[in-house]
């Protein structure tokens, strides 16, 4: 949900050596929000890795992601067997009375459309949902979060509470604030 | 731990010795080829295609539409005089084959009939030299179509011979009109309540 | 010697810009090799299939036997990976990504077999369903088409198995590389960034695909196993078959495994990373499948023998004494015999030469086991009157030898533009030690805590 | 009526002559795939004379039985070829549709009688040898697969004729080469679908098995077993 | 990677190189205007006439339209013409009714091999060296009228040999007259499995110089002594025919099947009871039996009547050949040889039959008449389920054969300049693949100044010939036959050509027609026939007045109904009833042992060659589907073998496959070793057919032909060979031969002899 308005997208962060710091500068940031006028979901953070421990690497952490893969599933399933009684039947060929459309073998390629389906989805929901891919490069980014910097920031930040933001941010432990604008 | 140069050797040598199998046998299998004495002619008749052009061909079932005729023969015309496919092309109506009309009965005709015409004089000029008309195959398939295609029961069936061949009165050579893929024939098939198991016609 | 998550950088993506000769060499005797194959297949194309050792009554050979095989070898990864990430065993980290490789290389050569064996090689495509003016579809009660739709399945979640981890590996690169390189992966990364959302939902993702693909995997090599149960041959229409083939293909895949890690541990330098305890413990699954092996073929054997039908006697005699038993016995040996004390003893079991000694054999035996589930029982069915043999011509061992190499020619491919480990599973692991229990201290390059 | 085409061979008549091999080569446009191919193991006769040895010297016994397809009624070989090149046909028949065949010889490997033959090259004829093959038969060429089919052309033409005459076929009317050829009357060929025809009585004889029946493949040629001499005194 | 395969691959590539409009290279070739109007596609049943063996069965011949590449005045190209597809038995013909043998069917391969040779050849190098070059036929018969012109000798026969195989029919007739009117000695016969002996002893027995027919049919007991009457022997279709019948052709009835040999040949698979014999001893055998059934007057002496009256002691009840003393000389138990015996006295109507080997021994002649007298004891001659002879039609001109000299009488007198031969004409024989070396046939042609052959093939003696002028095959030409055997009626069988001929050859017969009309004098007027047809024509019309098949009664309708039902045949016809041969002639013949070349220390095993399933005596070899066709018992393709029992084997340390030498006193061949468990120990069998030198592409330079070690015995009173009378030695050449066995891995089974 980062950065609705596009081009005109600016921001401020500080990059952290360590996730404690980072965890700081976070909260540092949730608790300025109502002051310096910004939201939550301005609050931007990057990391060079996933940090399943910390309170910033939990962000917005619900998904239903097996439930639409099982759902994929079950439409792969159904179309297979649709497809393979279909394909049967739409010409029926004259075999001197041996069986067309079997279950048994049938039951087999319904399974494998099954699974097909299930990961074709997985994969599909993971890219819609990651936002992936996305190469315009308008979004907020720095290429030091590679070498293990964790990245705190907001975006579009209110004018006024720029410089504010940028000393509360060094406070935390940044190791450098930087002004990202485009 | 062989040396750079040692496995090179290796990786190639096993190419070429591969390439050079190849080349001896080829040339054995000719030498084998000229081992029967000279008084028998000693062709050979393989099952495939002739050429590789016409092994592609086939296989992107591109078939000549148009085929440059020696004669060119109207169809047009003879209709228009009354002929019936029958008169020349015996065969159609109680054997499988439609029959390609032998050049002594195009000239039981033309003995009379436009005999001054220049076509009608290269026909002539065939009969003199004993020879048949070259005509080239307008509808054929190769051997690995494997299908035997009966024009009589279709004939019985009361099957039109413009189904597959188009209006003859209209063409003067004639040309493909149908291409004859296995959709054509079963579509009709189906059509008319024809028999569509397989060995109908792949034997 | 500790490592720096920097460190870890630089020594994981240095075989991605620096490569030695040896690399070169290598590029040229396998290249040639699989030219060799090509050279050998269009020859057959062109000739007919007939330049192939295959008569009758074996119409199925060393085709076949190859095609079953790669499947079998590409049980290594996909198969084991999930089954480790379904596990969560951490000591996975750094094998996952060659194991998944192996899988997706090892796939797509065993899926090329079909069509080298086809007769008409070119109307393979009569294999798919797709509507034409012929009005046939094909025949969905042939094991061919289960096939058919397993092999694509399997290839298409292997695939993705492989690809979907190594996003954030590309961003890693595109980061620090300049030039072309920085373009590439830019795009091969698909413009990953690392939000705390994008992390999460690639894990889920990786254990939604874990959980999925084991099945498919089973699933794949029991249809396999059924190309030839399904068909009335003695030897062959046997109910174990299923397992049966499953357990050999994940005792060869883990010997391929353990072989292609040994090698990029030697070639890329990744002795800090592919530890001796990660050969430990895949020698301890290689033993095991070993074991289960084993029991697979005596009771196999055993039924057999016990049912003593003449015509299934007519191939287990002739494997077991006759014609056939020289390369039967071989396969024991390769199979069970020689790994077996290896990997039991621990100290052999943790040196990491020791494994590998132990993996090879295995790679042939089961190779040879694959040729004798086909060749035996198709030269002794039923009639006597029939009985025939085969012996391979030099277009099929050509082909045979192309595809190892082919293997090894990908695999060299690939470790030279994939990260071989995956990076930032590694770091995580890292992270992870703050509460990792001592035990697992081992699997991991040291590093200080910061 | 839809007919139903089987046999029956008598083992107690056939002298092992090989008329059928031959005239089953002779109708049949069936390769011959010369020396080296067969000792290759890839010689084609769609029907052999299959001879076992009983015994040892002096007591020795021979038993000759002629193979052809067996046409079974469940037949192995039709459900595993993937494109339906192996199928059965309305009258009975395990149908080989040869442009259909891309050579998986999944189905030769699924018969039990191994009486499928596979064109492992491109079959060749000396001139002017090609001038003796039947046009009603397809001359196969390279990767496909064929087999006995009951001499299916001479099925179709005697249907056509009778079609054409707009009368049932007759019994006996047309039988397969190898059928007519065998001197020693050893087969006989004929509709199943009709009790009184003689194949179908020759199939209830006291003396009919089936070649490998444990296999449930249920074949349309029976086999009447070699009789014994018991002092003429033979039911 | 063999040879074959990459012929293909060369043929495939150089196909490739000729690109063509529409892909089709025949569309290069010029067509001819086809002489006859046919529609494609459909089939059209034409009569014809089997020669492939002289049982003479009659065919219909399916002729359907073909595109055949021809050259008609000196120009390749295509012809629509008429082309045989397909041979099947004559329903209506007396003899085959309908049914025919593989050799009969492969005979479509005769006709289009592409060995036939396909003009007229002259010689252009050395004798033997087959290098030819083609003249018109016109060159041809010029030269051979000129060489026969030239040949003179007041007083004496005329120094011309005309060569042959066994005709019946009037081509022999043509060449009698020929030949007479000529002055020259008449024709030499020859095949290799020759039938004198039988037929002089059916001369002694019952008076018929013939081969008998045997009503299989209607016997309840059938014992044959070494005959493969089943495969290979006389008029294997009539017999397979009345066999059938016998076994299973009537409810509730079954007749039995005892085969005695050496060998168990493909005729003895089929026994009920398979009797071991030693060679050579079937006489005794038959005798044994007799004993059995006189001494327990089971029937009377008289019984045996004319038939045994050359076998002296009937009436005495046969007392030297009591089943213990045959016992001891045949290696069959006395106990078997009664029951045996007394089965056959209990179920008539028996017959006996013999032929094969037991002829072909020093002792021959005895046993043939032996087991006529058993027959004559068993009261089965002429009688239902009994042996007759087939009646000849009434053709005048159509005489038993004048006898002409043996080829190895022609030899030696060729050698020996005894009888010198200037020109020899050689027609549809092959002697030189088909005589022992010990002959020196090879040597004696060297002496003779013209060799013209009428072979369709460069064979073995073709190709010592200078002047080649090709028949055209049975299927281009007037065939006519008259069956010696194989039923009981009077046959005449008679086809007009069934398809124009594909190459520049002419009939035979109308070329020696054409040379006496060029010789003119009374050789032309001995043959006043324009052709061949004219003298058939002739020829059949005598049998217009006969009872017979054919109704039509005017001349032209009674020729053309012939020519539609394929010939002539009456039961009205009848022998002259079995009667006594020239006995006094004969003395009183006993079985005596039979006498074997080699002594057995020193050749340990009996040589017995055998007409093979696939070539008979070597004459089908050059069919490519005779040579693939599967031999029943061996399975055998494309090869040629050695049968050796089991034990003997292993007690050589042989395997099968291994190349073995056998070597008799007059040479050596090489053959690998067939394991065989119906043959005896010390006997070893071998396949007459293969090892042509020169027979075209299919038949030459493979594998060794027995005949060549065979020794130079004789059969003494009819000088015929004894070709089974042969002492050999093997010995291991170690290494594997070319055995290429159509059932497979069948030794690989744990237990072979079981099947399931």
């Amino acid at each position: 949900m980062e950065s609705i308005k596009g081009n005109e997208m600016n921001a401020i962060y500080g990059l952290y050596p360590d996730p404690d710091s980072a965890q700081r500068a976070l909260n540092v940031l949730e608790r300025a929000q109502g002051e310096l006028g910004f939201q939550d979901r301005d609050i931007a953070v990057l990391s060079g890795e996933p940090y399943e421990e910390y309170g910033f690497g939990h962000r917005d952490h619900k998904t239903r992601m097996p439930w639409i893969a099982a759902l994929g599933g079950v439409v792969g399933g159904l179309s297979g067997w649709w497809f393979v009684s279909f394909t049967q039947k739409s010409y029926p060929l004259i075999s001197g009375g041996m069986h067309l459309v079997t279950k048994w073998s049938d039951g087999i390629i319904t399974y494998e459309l099954t699974m097909l389906g299930a990961i074709l989805t997985t994969l599909f929901t993971l890219l819609i949902l990651a936002r992936i891919p996305d190469w315009s490069g308008r979004k907020l980014y720095d290429p030091a979060i590679s070498n293990g910097k964790i990245l705190i920031g907001v975006t579009n930040p209110p004018e006024k509470a720029r410089g504010e933001l940028g000393k509360r941010l060094l406070a935390a432990g940044a190791e450098t604030v930087k002004e990202y604008a485009r | 731990m062989l040396s750079l140069r040692g496995w090179t050797a290796l990786g190639l040598g096993f190419v070429i010795t591969g390439a050079i199998a190849t080349f001896v046998s080829c040339s054995s299998g000719k030498q084998t080829e000229v081992k029967h004495p000279s008084y028998v002619t000693s062709g050979q008749f393989t099952t495939a295609h002739p050429t590789l052009l016409a092994a592609a061909k086939d296989y992107i079932d591109s078939y000549p539409t148009h085929v440059r005729q020696p004669i060119a023969f109207t169809h047009k015309v003879h209709l228009q005089h009354g002929m019936q496919c029958t008169d020349c092309h015996k065969g159609v109506a109680d054997g499988p084959n439609a029959t390609i009309p032998n050049v002594q009965l195009c000239m039981t005709c033309h003995q009379v009939i436009a005999t001054n015409k220049p076509e009608i004089k290269k026909v002539a000029a065939y009969q003199k030299k004993g020879e048949q008309i070259p005509w080239h195959r307008v509808y054929w398939f190769y051997q690995s179509a494997h299908v035997k295609f009966r024009h009589g029961p279709h004939i019985r069936a009361g099957v039109k011979c413009a189904t597959c061949h188009g209006d003859m009165k209209q063409q003067t050579v004639a040309v493909r009109k149908a291409g004859l893929d296995m959709g054509f024939c079963v579509g009709c098939h189906r059509m008319h309540k024809a028999p569509t198991d397989c060995t109908t016609c792949h034997f | 010697m500790d490592k720096t998550p920097e460190q870890i950088n630089q020594d994981l993506l240095r075989p991605l810009y620096h490569a030695s000769w040896r690399f070169y060499v290598a590029l040229v005797i396998l290249g040639s090799l699989v030219a060799a194959a090509f050279f050998a297949w269009g020859y057959q194309i062109y000739n007919g299939i007939g330049v192939s050792g295959l008569d009758r009554p074996v119409f199925w050979a060393f085709y076949i036997t190859n095609f079953v095989f790669w499947i079998g070898i590409s049980h290594a990864g996909t198969l084991i990976s999930a089954i480790l990430r379904v596990s969560n065993a951490t000591w996975r980290r750094p094998v996952t990504r060659c194991a998944e490789a192996i899988t997706v290389f090892a796939l797509s050569i065993s899926a090329m077999f079909p069509l080298i064996h086809l007769g008409r090689p070119w109307l393979f495509f009569w294999l798919i369903p797709y509507p034409s003016e012929r009005g046939i579809w094909p025949q969905f009660r042939s094991p061919l088409l289960w096939d058919f739709f397993a092999i694509n399945t399997y290839l298409i979640g292997s695939v993705t198995f492989l690809l979907l981890p190594s996003f954030p590996d590309f961003a890693l690169i595109r980061d620090r590389a300049s030039g072309w390189r920085k373009k590439v992966y830019g795009i091969a990364s698909l413009g990953w960034r690392g939000t705390p959302k994008q992390w999460h939902r690639l894990e889920m993702a990786m254990r939604i695909m874990a959980v999925a693909i084991i099945p498919v995997a089973v699933s794949v090599h029991t249809i396999v196993s059924w190309d030839f149960a399904m068909a009335p041959v003695p030897g062959w229409h046997s109910t174990i078959f299923g397992p049966y083939f499953v357990a050999g293909a994940i005792f060869s895949g883990i010997a391929a495994l353990i072989i292609a890690m040994a090698m990029l541990r030697k070639l890329l330098h990744l002795e800090e990373y592919l530890k001796p305890i990660h050969f430990d413990y895949l020698g301890k699954l290689l033993l095991v499948m070993s074991l289960l092996w084993f029991y697979f073929v005596f009771a196999e054997r055993l039924t057999t023998w016990y049912g003593n039908f003449p015509s299934e006697m007519a191939v287990f005699w002739v494997t077991q004494s006759g014609r056939f038993s020289k390369l039967f016995w071989t396969m024991i040996f390769c199979n069970f015999i020689i790994p077996v004390p290896i990997l039991a003893i621990k100290n052999l079991r943790t040196k990491i030469g020791w494994t590998v000694v132990a993996s090879i054999p295995v790679i042939v035996g089961m190779w040879l086991e694959r040729f004798l589930i086909i060749v035996p029982s198709l030269s002794h069915k039923y009639l006597p009157y029939n009985f025939g043999t085969y012996r391979p011509s030099w277009v099929e061992i050509t082909i045979t030898i192309g595809t190892f190499a082919g293997m090894a020619l990908l695999y060299l491919l690939f470790s030279r533009v994939f990260p071989i480990i995956s990076i930032w599973e590694l770091k995580l692991g890292l992270q992870k030690k703050v509460e990792a229990a001592p035990a697992l201290a081992s699997q991991e390059p040291a590093t200080e805590q910061p | 009526m839809e007919h139903r085409w089987g046999m029956v061979i008598d083992e107690d008549r056939c002298t092992g002559c090989e008329a059928c091999v031959a005239a089953c080569h002779a109708e049949n446009n069936i390769a011959t795939v010369g020396d080296d191919q067969a000792a290759r193991g890839r010689a084609m006769h769609w029907i052999r004379v299959e001879r076992y040895y009983e015994g040892n010297f002096p007591d020795i016994k021979v038993k000759f039985r002629p193979v052809p397809c067996q046409e079974c009624s469940d037949a192995p070989c039709e459900p595993v070829c993937p494109t339906y090149a192996s199928y059965h046909n309305p009258e009975g028949l395990n149908a080989q549709i040869y442009n259909r065949c891309i050579g998986t010889r999944y189905c030769a490997n699924a018969c039990p009688y191994l009486v499928r033959f596979f064109n492992f090259l491109n079959p060749v004829w000396d001139k002017p040898l090609n001038l003796q093959f039947n046009p009603d038969v397809s001359v196969r060429s390279v990767g496909i697969m064929e087999k006995c089919t009951f001499c299916i052309q001479r099925i179709k033409t005697a249907e056509i004729k009778a079609q054409a005459e707009k009368r049932p076929l007759k019994e006996g009317e047309f039988n397969p080469a190898c059928v007519q050829s065998c001197p020693a009357e050893a087969m006989v060929f004929g509709d199943l679908n009709d009790p009184k025809s003689k194949v179908s009585r020759l199939s209830r004889s006291s003396r009919a098995t089936k070649l490998l029946p444990e296999l449930g493949t249920h074949p349309k040629v029976t086999y009447l077993k070699r009789d014994t001499w018991d002092n003429g005194q033979n039911a | 990677m063999d040879r074959r395969n990459f012929l293909k691959i060369s043929a495939v590539g150089s196909a490739t190189v000729a690109l063509d409009a529409c892909g089709k290279p025949e569309h290069q070739l010029i067509h001819f205007i086809p002489e006859e109007e046919l529609i494609p596609g459909v089939a059209e049943w034409k009569p014809g006439v089997c020669t492939q063996c002289p049982a003479g069965c009659g065919l219909h011949v399916r002729v359907m339209e073909g595109e055949a590449e021809v050259t008609r005045h000196g120009q390749l190209g295509l012809l629509n013409m008429g082309l045989a597809k397909k041979l099947e038995g004559n329903p209506g013909h007396p003899v085959n009714q309908g049914r025919l043998c593989a050799w009969g069917q492969a005979g479509l391969q005769v006709t289009y091999n592409p060995d036939r040779i396909r003009f007229p050849l002259k010689r252009s190098g050395p004798r033997g060296s087959g290098e030819y070059q083609e003249i018109t036929w016109e060159e041809a018969i010029k030269e051979l009228v000129s060489h026969l012109s030239s040949l003179k000798s007041p007083g004496k026969p005329l120094p011309l040999a005309f060569l042959t195989g066994p005709l019946y029919d009037h081509r022999s007739v043509l060449i009698e007259h020929f030949l007479e009117a000529l002055g020259a000695s008449p024709a030499v016969r020859y095949e290799f499995f020759e039938q004198t002996v039988l037929c002089r002893a059916n001369e002694l027995s019952f008076g018929h110089h013939q081969l008998p027919t045997f009503d299989l049919a209607n016997a309840n007991y059938v014992i044959s002594f070494g005959a493969d009457f089943l495969g290979t022997w006389n008029s294997p279709v009539a017999q397979n025919l009345g066999y059938g019948t016998m076994r299973q052709g009537r409810p509730g009835h079954r007749g039995k099947f005892v085969q005695v040999e050496a060998r168990m040949s493909q005729t003895g698979a089929n026994a009920d009871e398979w009797v071991y014999a030693k060679p050579g001893t079937e006489g005794l055998l038959a005798l044994g039996v007799a004993h059995v059934i006189l001494s327990e007057k089971l029937r009377i002496a008289e019984a045996a009547g004319e038939a045994g009256a050359c076998i002296d002691g009937w009436s005495k009840g046969l007392p030297d050949h009591t089943p213990e003393a045959v016992a001891k000389m045949t290696g069959v138990e006395a106990g078997r040889i009664q029951r045996l015996a007394r089965e056959m006295a209990a179920h008539t109507p028996a017959v006996a039959i013999i032929g094969g080997a037991p002829l072909a021994q020093t002792n021959g002649l005895a046993n043939a008449l032996a087991a006529n007298a058993l027959n004559g004891l068993l009261g089965s001659v002429e009688k239902p389920g009994g042996i007759f002879f087939t009646p000849q039609p009434p053709m005048p001109g159509l005489t038993d054969p004048k006898k002409g000299l043996s080829v190895r009488a022609l030899a030696e007198g060729i050698r020996s300049g005894s009888a010198p031969v200037e020109a020899l004409l050689i027609y549809n024989a092959n002697p030189v693949f088909g005589s022992p070396t010990a002959w020196r046939l090879q040597e004696a042609l060297g002496k003779v100044s013209f060799i013209a052959s009428f072979g369709s093939f460069v064979d073995e003696t073709s190709i010592l010939s200078d002047l080649i002028l090709p028949d055209h095959s049975y299927l281009e030409s007037w065939v006519d036959n008259i069956p010696q055997s194989g039923t009981t009626e009077a046959v005449a069988s008679l086809a007009p050509p069934a398809m124009s001929p594909l190459h520049h050859t002419r009939s035979t017969p109308d070329v020696l027609l054409d040379v006496a009309h060029q010789l003119g004098g009374n050789v032309g007027k001995a043959l006043p026939w324009k052709t061949y047809q004219d003298m058939l024509q002739a020829a059949f019309d005598s049998l217009r007045s006969h009872p017979g098949s054919v109704s039509a009664k005017a001349s032209d309708d009674f020729w053309s109904e012939v020519q539609e039902k394929g010939g002539w045949w009456s039961a009205e016809i009848t022998k002259s009833p079995a009667r006594r041969g020239a006995k006094s002639s004969a003395a009183p013949a006993k079985v005596a042992e039979p006498q074997f070349d080699g002594s057995p220390q020193e050749y340990p095993f009996n040589f017995l060659p055998y007409a093979s399933l696939q070539f008979g005596d070597g004459r089908h070899a050059n069919l490519p589907w005779m040579q693939e066709m599967p031999d029943t018992i061996s399975t055998a393709m494309w090869s040629v073998w050695l049968e050796i029992n089991p034990e003997t084997a292993d007690r050589l340390g042989i395997k099968q496959g291994d190349l073995l030498e056998v070597a008799s006193q007059h040479g050596k061949l090489q053959a690998p070793a067939l394991i065989a468990p119906g043959i005896a120990p010390d006997v070893v069998a071998m396949p007459v057919g293969q090892g042509h030198e020169s027979y075209g592409r299919y038949a030459s330079q493979r594998g060794a032909n027995p005949i060549k070690i065979l020794a130079a015995q004789t059969e003494p009173e009819t000088g015929a060979l004894a070709w089974a009378s042969t002492r050999v030695k093997i010995t291991r050449v170690g290494k594997k031969g070319q055995l290429i066995l159509f059932a497979g891995g069948l030794r690989e089974w744990p237990r072979e002899y079981r099947h399931r």
